[in-house]
């Protein structure tokens, strides 16, 4: 390849990473702002704030690799490539959802685009990734999994089995911890003793890496390394990437008012967005215009008109179908 | 008379948090969220600034961990109260509610007491889904040693959560999300009820039903229905689930001949189960109707409300059985379901009452 | 007649696992001990010689962690054994089987399967004291999305446990430890037998008895002795605690208008309750007799010899219930508990029977 | 105190211990020796080898600090002061056991020693110890609490779960891995990756230490640090103290025939003996004589003796007392 046109594909790389994020942020506000019709009846927790783990993460993925994540899980799916309609219609309880409406937000599982699944129990989900990724090498596939989750899961005794587990059995995973410092309101010093996440790596001779969580393309290389690591044999690895969430832990709002946390320390993380400070940076590096923003916006917005539109058109489950598909 | 008194269940189990905080120093609350802002639906609200950080103990995301650290506090004198936000995290904990805590003074031939209640809470509505909407009292209720009780009113959450407190053995005390609500007179002041049993709501030789925890209020209403036809139903309120005393409810089906249990759980291998088994093992013989039982079918909890209004019973359902237990024509047992289903019909299926405004 | 191969149910599950394995390389078998010379009572033995450590995989002192792997692995196509010396340890995982693994299948709409297998192993005897004794299959009959199995012989070890491997669903497996060393007819080859239910080992029109696990072997001695006496005891052995099937119990308590239950764990919200609860929602107005339970008492399982024998009901309690429900007098009672409980009292209670040496 | 005086108590101490692990180790033997008599009918998990990490640690505390133990508990019980007429009834499933014979040997409780409890079930003592010890807090108490967990124990997440809580609320407790390298027939490395354990402070910035579990001595100077640092308010300590068990996992006979460790390392270990190289040295530094030892010796014989008869002698509980005392 010419140099050239080495330069136009890694900004085309750079232009999909900023309208990945771009993408979440205005599918998460627009849910946000519908959320008061009171029609997508299911506890929501948006990611808007922490677009760059998800994006950056999920770009040093193929297709065939999995991931597995949380409660607040829309990023993750939309990151991996899923399908705006499946989730929203999910999130909307229709018949169309991923899950057919039976998951509600905190159930995003898409098998087609590798979303192994996502489970409102704290660090409950953990686990299962480091069985994915025990299946690959069972199978002889070079696939790898990510498993996403919060600072708080990392408290939970099975989030320390699974460490062992994968270290000890060099499962092809990435523990990818989203550390916006709170589980619900209550801020990391009160939860751990003060050191950096990394050192739970340690515990179990891990490799692990910290990693600017707002910085899409710093989250891509360490993402990168990670993921090729596992893919060779090299086993886990687990990085921590700090990142901030703006609303409120569960529901569309903002909750600055209720004082749990310092607004200057609010401010400083929005003076970061993610976004914004990367689309910045493709401007000033010539990769993208305002007209260019604006036509990625427009993209979007459309996607996103068709797929609420698609979302709230699809129909309810039939009631007659409640009792189907418990055992296999 | 003095006016008396009206408060949320919400209300009442704060309250008795409070009083037996303030009555016994070694009373200490463990949870998640206990001193956020939303202080979980309210019921440990102000207690981190009246008590403090020592006895208003926050926790990290570790439920089997401050679980066992609450047990071993108990063995050294501490009264801890543990709260999860869901039934669900305390699955988590089952080693040690049913090793620990369950066996110790058991083992310890009576040396040791473990003297924990752990307050759960049942999720229902909002799309929940499936991992934040179980009740699960038979996985507790089936162990010696454990205590099981679930309140459906503001008066007795008050009560019975005093007497857990100061009970000298560990309590799982199920409250349901919608049972928070619920409002009612509630006596000012240490007014611990014992924990012993079912609560007789209306007396009738009709019918005996036994209810317990939310289903209680769709109970409620089904048997004011039948009231209306002239049907006069025995309610029971269960309450304490373990340990089981079906003495009251033996008297009451020797005399209607018929029973119903309504489950707020999964009925099968519910305590719909075990309180027809202990009636039948006395009142078989004088039956004049099969016993039938009310709970959550065979399934998980669905997300999406159109899956939901599916799988949750109501009282119109509870209002069909007791008409068919009691016998009455087919015209009547349809026009009693039909006047509480329209009525169902105008409120959503997923939000308690009007006052309930958020998701969670 | 070509002569029948009698082995141990242990033996039978060694090689109803070992079948599997052969047929399919996506079944694994995760577990502490399972590689190690003890080779869980040899119900492993050899496996790790013959498919290596990839597929025997020796786990961490982690249960939790290592039933989530399997329910991921089993997301992606694997087949898992998971093995536990004891009920109890599968404590530490009931997140882990009554969030994700009963309920995979359900809220993905039908695209996952989780088809895990879970085999607990009940403790009994030599001492094991209050942790390491305990049936508890009502806690996993209770969730909807899980079946729950529980042999009492070694050919329907055998034949159970292959069509729980093939099965699709999460299983959970539950061994007696004194039923592995019960010896009996075991077919060679692939014998799967259907998740199907009760399976009726004797005739009888006299009282229906429905028992579990091991006490299905107790419950067979006190049948034989009723039977000496002349009275036919329709026994089944229940093997399938959920989905639970009591069709074949419901017509047969039809004819005989009598039925004990005889439970391997806790007797209160036991398997016993749903069934009695299950039954007489449709034969109680033709029952000849009041429904009656057997199962372990309302305590934990104390260690010392003298107090586990005041624990565990033995046939001898079964042969006395069965004779007052058919209504002999009450010599006839006396004399057949006597003569079964002197044939007891030969034996050392805390051990199986004499070829079992070890403390464990 | 004069110098002769200091002298001579230090020697007293250093006697006591070496009195306390021979205690531990002719108990132990007397168990196994009579274990196939068929009377002690409950598991039995013995300690020989193991005797300096319990006698040593034990040193460091007071008769009112508490420690709280496993299925291999008999070590620690004795070591703490433990009642051996208690202990052997318990195991003898009398009613004169430390629990009336309901626990047998893997339950042993004695308020008066502070031997809190000990549990059968692996690490789910370990959260009970932090509790403990927060209990002391709470009353105004400086006492001390020592958790003792096998190398297995360590997989299991509740007791890094307990590690965190514990650190975040500074409770006074000392966390005490006697790291025999096995969990039943498995080694560290089937289990676990390779590093030292003492790394999973780390994960908590704890601080951690580790020595060699067979010097009685240096686990008693390594205790001492952990415990006043723990009393002072300054939380809690990880120790890592290897230690080889001679015996099988459970039950009384030796099983170097299965083959699962080396004979060599089996033979390097016993080498090591804790006991008698302890005693060595005191005969070597003038403190012991071999008619000291035998003394000892004689001292002890007496003791149990005297404890296997009573705990023979004590009648089985009474089979109507079964159902008593499972409400308080
Ligand atoms: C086992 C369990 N405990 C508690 C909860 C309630 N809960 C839901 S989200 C959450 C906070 C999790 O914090 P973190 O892992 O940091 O994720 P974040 O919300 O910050 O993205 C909690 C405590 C739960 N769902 N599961
Ligand atoms: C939760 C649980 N899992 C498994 C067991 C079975 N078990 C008993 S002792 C033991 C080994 C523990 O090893 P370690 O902690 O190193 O202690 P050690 O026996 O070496 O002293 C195991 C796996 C148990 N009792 N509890
Ligand atoms: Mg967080
Ligand atoms: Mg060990």
């Amino acid at each position: 390849m010419t140099e050239a046109a080495l330069a136009a594909q890694k900004d085309a790389v750079r232009l999909d990473l900023y309208r990945s994020m771009q993408r979440i942020r205005l599918v998460e506000e627009e849910i946000a702002k519908r959320y008061s019709e009171q029609e997508m009846r299911c506890p929501v927790h948006l990611s808007i704030g922490q677009e760059a783990t998800a994006v950056g993460s999920c770009a040093a993925l193929r297709n065939d690799d999995q991931i597995i994540s949380s409660h607040r899980g829309h990023g993750h799916y939309m990151a991996k490539g899923g399908n705006l309609k499946a989730m929203l219609a999910e999130i909307y309880g229709r018949v169309d959802g991923c899950c057919g409406g039976r998951g509600g937000s905190m159930h995003l599982f898409d098998d087609s685009v590798g979303m192994l699944a996502s489970v409102p129990i704290v660090a409950s989900f953990v686990p299962l990734g480091v069985g994915a990724a025990l299946a690959y090498r069972h199978f002889g596939q070079d696939r790898v999994c990510i498993v996403y989750l919060g600072d708080g899961a990392t408290e939970e005794g099975v989030f320390h089995e699974s460490m062992n587990l994968a270290a000890v059995h060099k499962v092809p995973v990435v523990f990818f911890i989203e550390n916006n410092s709170y589980s619900c309101y209550i801020g990391l010093a009160d939860r751990q003793p003060v050191r950096p996440l990394t050192d739970m790596a340690k515990a179990y001779a891990m490799p692990s890496a910290s990693v600017d969580g707002n910085d899409v393309e710093a989250v891509q290389a360490v993402t990168a390394q990670a993921v090729a690591r596992a893919r060779s044999g090299g086993g886990p690895t687990l990085i921590v990437a700090d990142t901030y969430r703006w609303r409120e832990h569960c529901g569309p709002n903002y909750d600055n008012d209720l004082g749990y946390r310092p607004m200057a320390e609010v401010d400083a993380w929005r003076a970061r967005c993610p976004v914004d400070t990367f689309g910045a940076k493709l401007v000033a590096d010539g990769v993208l215009t305002e007209a260019g923003k604006a036509a990625i916006n427009a993209e979007i917005e459309a996607e996103m008109a068709e797929a609420f539109a698609f979302a709230k058109a699809s129909p309810f489950p039939d009631p007659k179908t409640v009792a189907d598909r418990v055992y296999a | 008379m003095p006016e008396q008194r009206v408060i949320s269940a919400a209300q009442a189990i704060r309250e008795a948090t409070d009083l037996a905080m303030a009555a016994d120093p070694a009373v200490i609350i463990m949870g998640e969220g206990i001193a956020d802002p939303k202080t979980i639906f309210g019921t440990t609200d102000q207690l981190m600034e009246k008590y403090g950080p020592a006895r208003v103990m926050e926790m990290s995301i570790a439920e089997n961990g401050f679980t066992g650290m609450a047990i071993g506090a108990a063995m050294n004198g501490l009264r801890p109260i543990i709260v999860h936000q869901r039934v669900e995290f305390a699955l988590l904990t089952m080693e040690q509610l049913v090793n620990n805590a369950a066996k110790m003074h058991y083992v310890s031939n009576g040396a040791h007491k473990a003297p924990i209640v752990v307050r759960l809470i049942v999720g229902r509505g909002w799309g929940q889904g499936p991992a934040h909407s179980q009740s699960l009292e038979t996985l507790f209720a089936h162990i010696p040693g454990l205590k099981v009780v679930m309140p459906a009113s503001a008066h007795d959450a008050k009560g019975l959560l005093l007497s857990a407190i100061t009970d000298d053995s560990p309590v799982v005390f199920i409250e349901h999300r919608w049972m928070h609500y619920v409002k009612g007179h509630v006596p000012e002041g240490w007014a611990a009820l014992p924990l012993d049993g079912p609560a007789r709501l209306t007396q009738g030789d009709a019918v005996t039903v036994v209810s317990n925890s939310y289903m209680t209020l769709e109970t409620i209403r089904a048997v004011e229905a039948l009231a209306a036809e002239g049907v006069a139903v025995e309610h029971f309120d269960l309450r304490v689930v373990r340990p089981l005393n079906v003495d009251p409810i033996v008297e009451s089906v020797k005399r209607t001949g018929r029973l119903l249990t309504v489950d707020t759980g999964f009925a099968t291998y519910g305590v719909g189960a075990e309180i027809v088994a202990r009636v039948m093992e006395r009142c078989c013989l004088t039956m004049k109707a099969a016993p039938r039982r009310i709970g959550l079918p065979e399934h998980p909890t669905p997300s999406s409300r159109s899956l939901a209004a599916a799988f949750y019973p109501r009282s119109p359902d509870i209002a069909q059985a007791l008409a068919e237990l009691a016998g009455l024509d087919q015209a009547r047992i349809t026009a009693i379901h039909n006047r509480l289903a329209e009525e169902r019909e105008a409120l959503p299926f997923d939000v308690p009452h009007p006052s309930f405004q958020g998701p969670f």
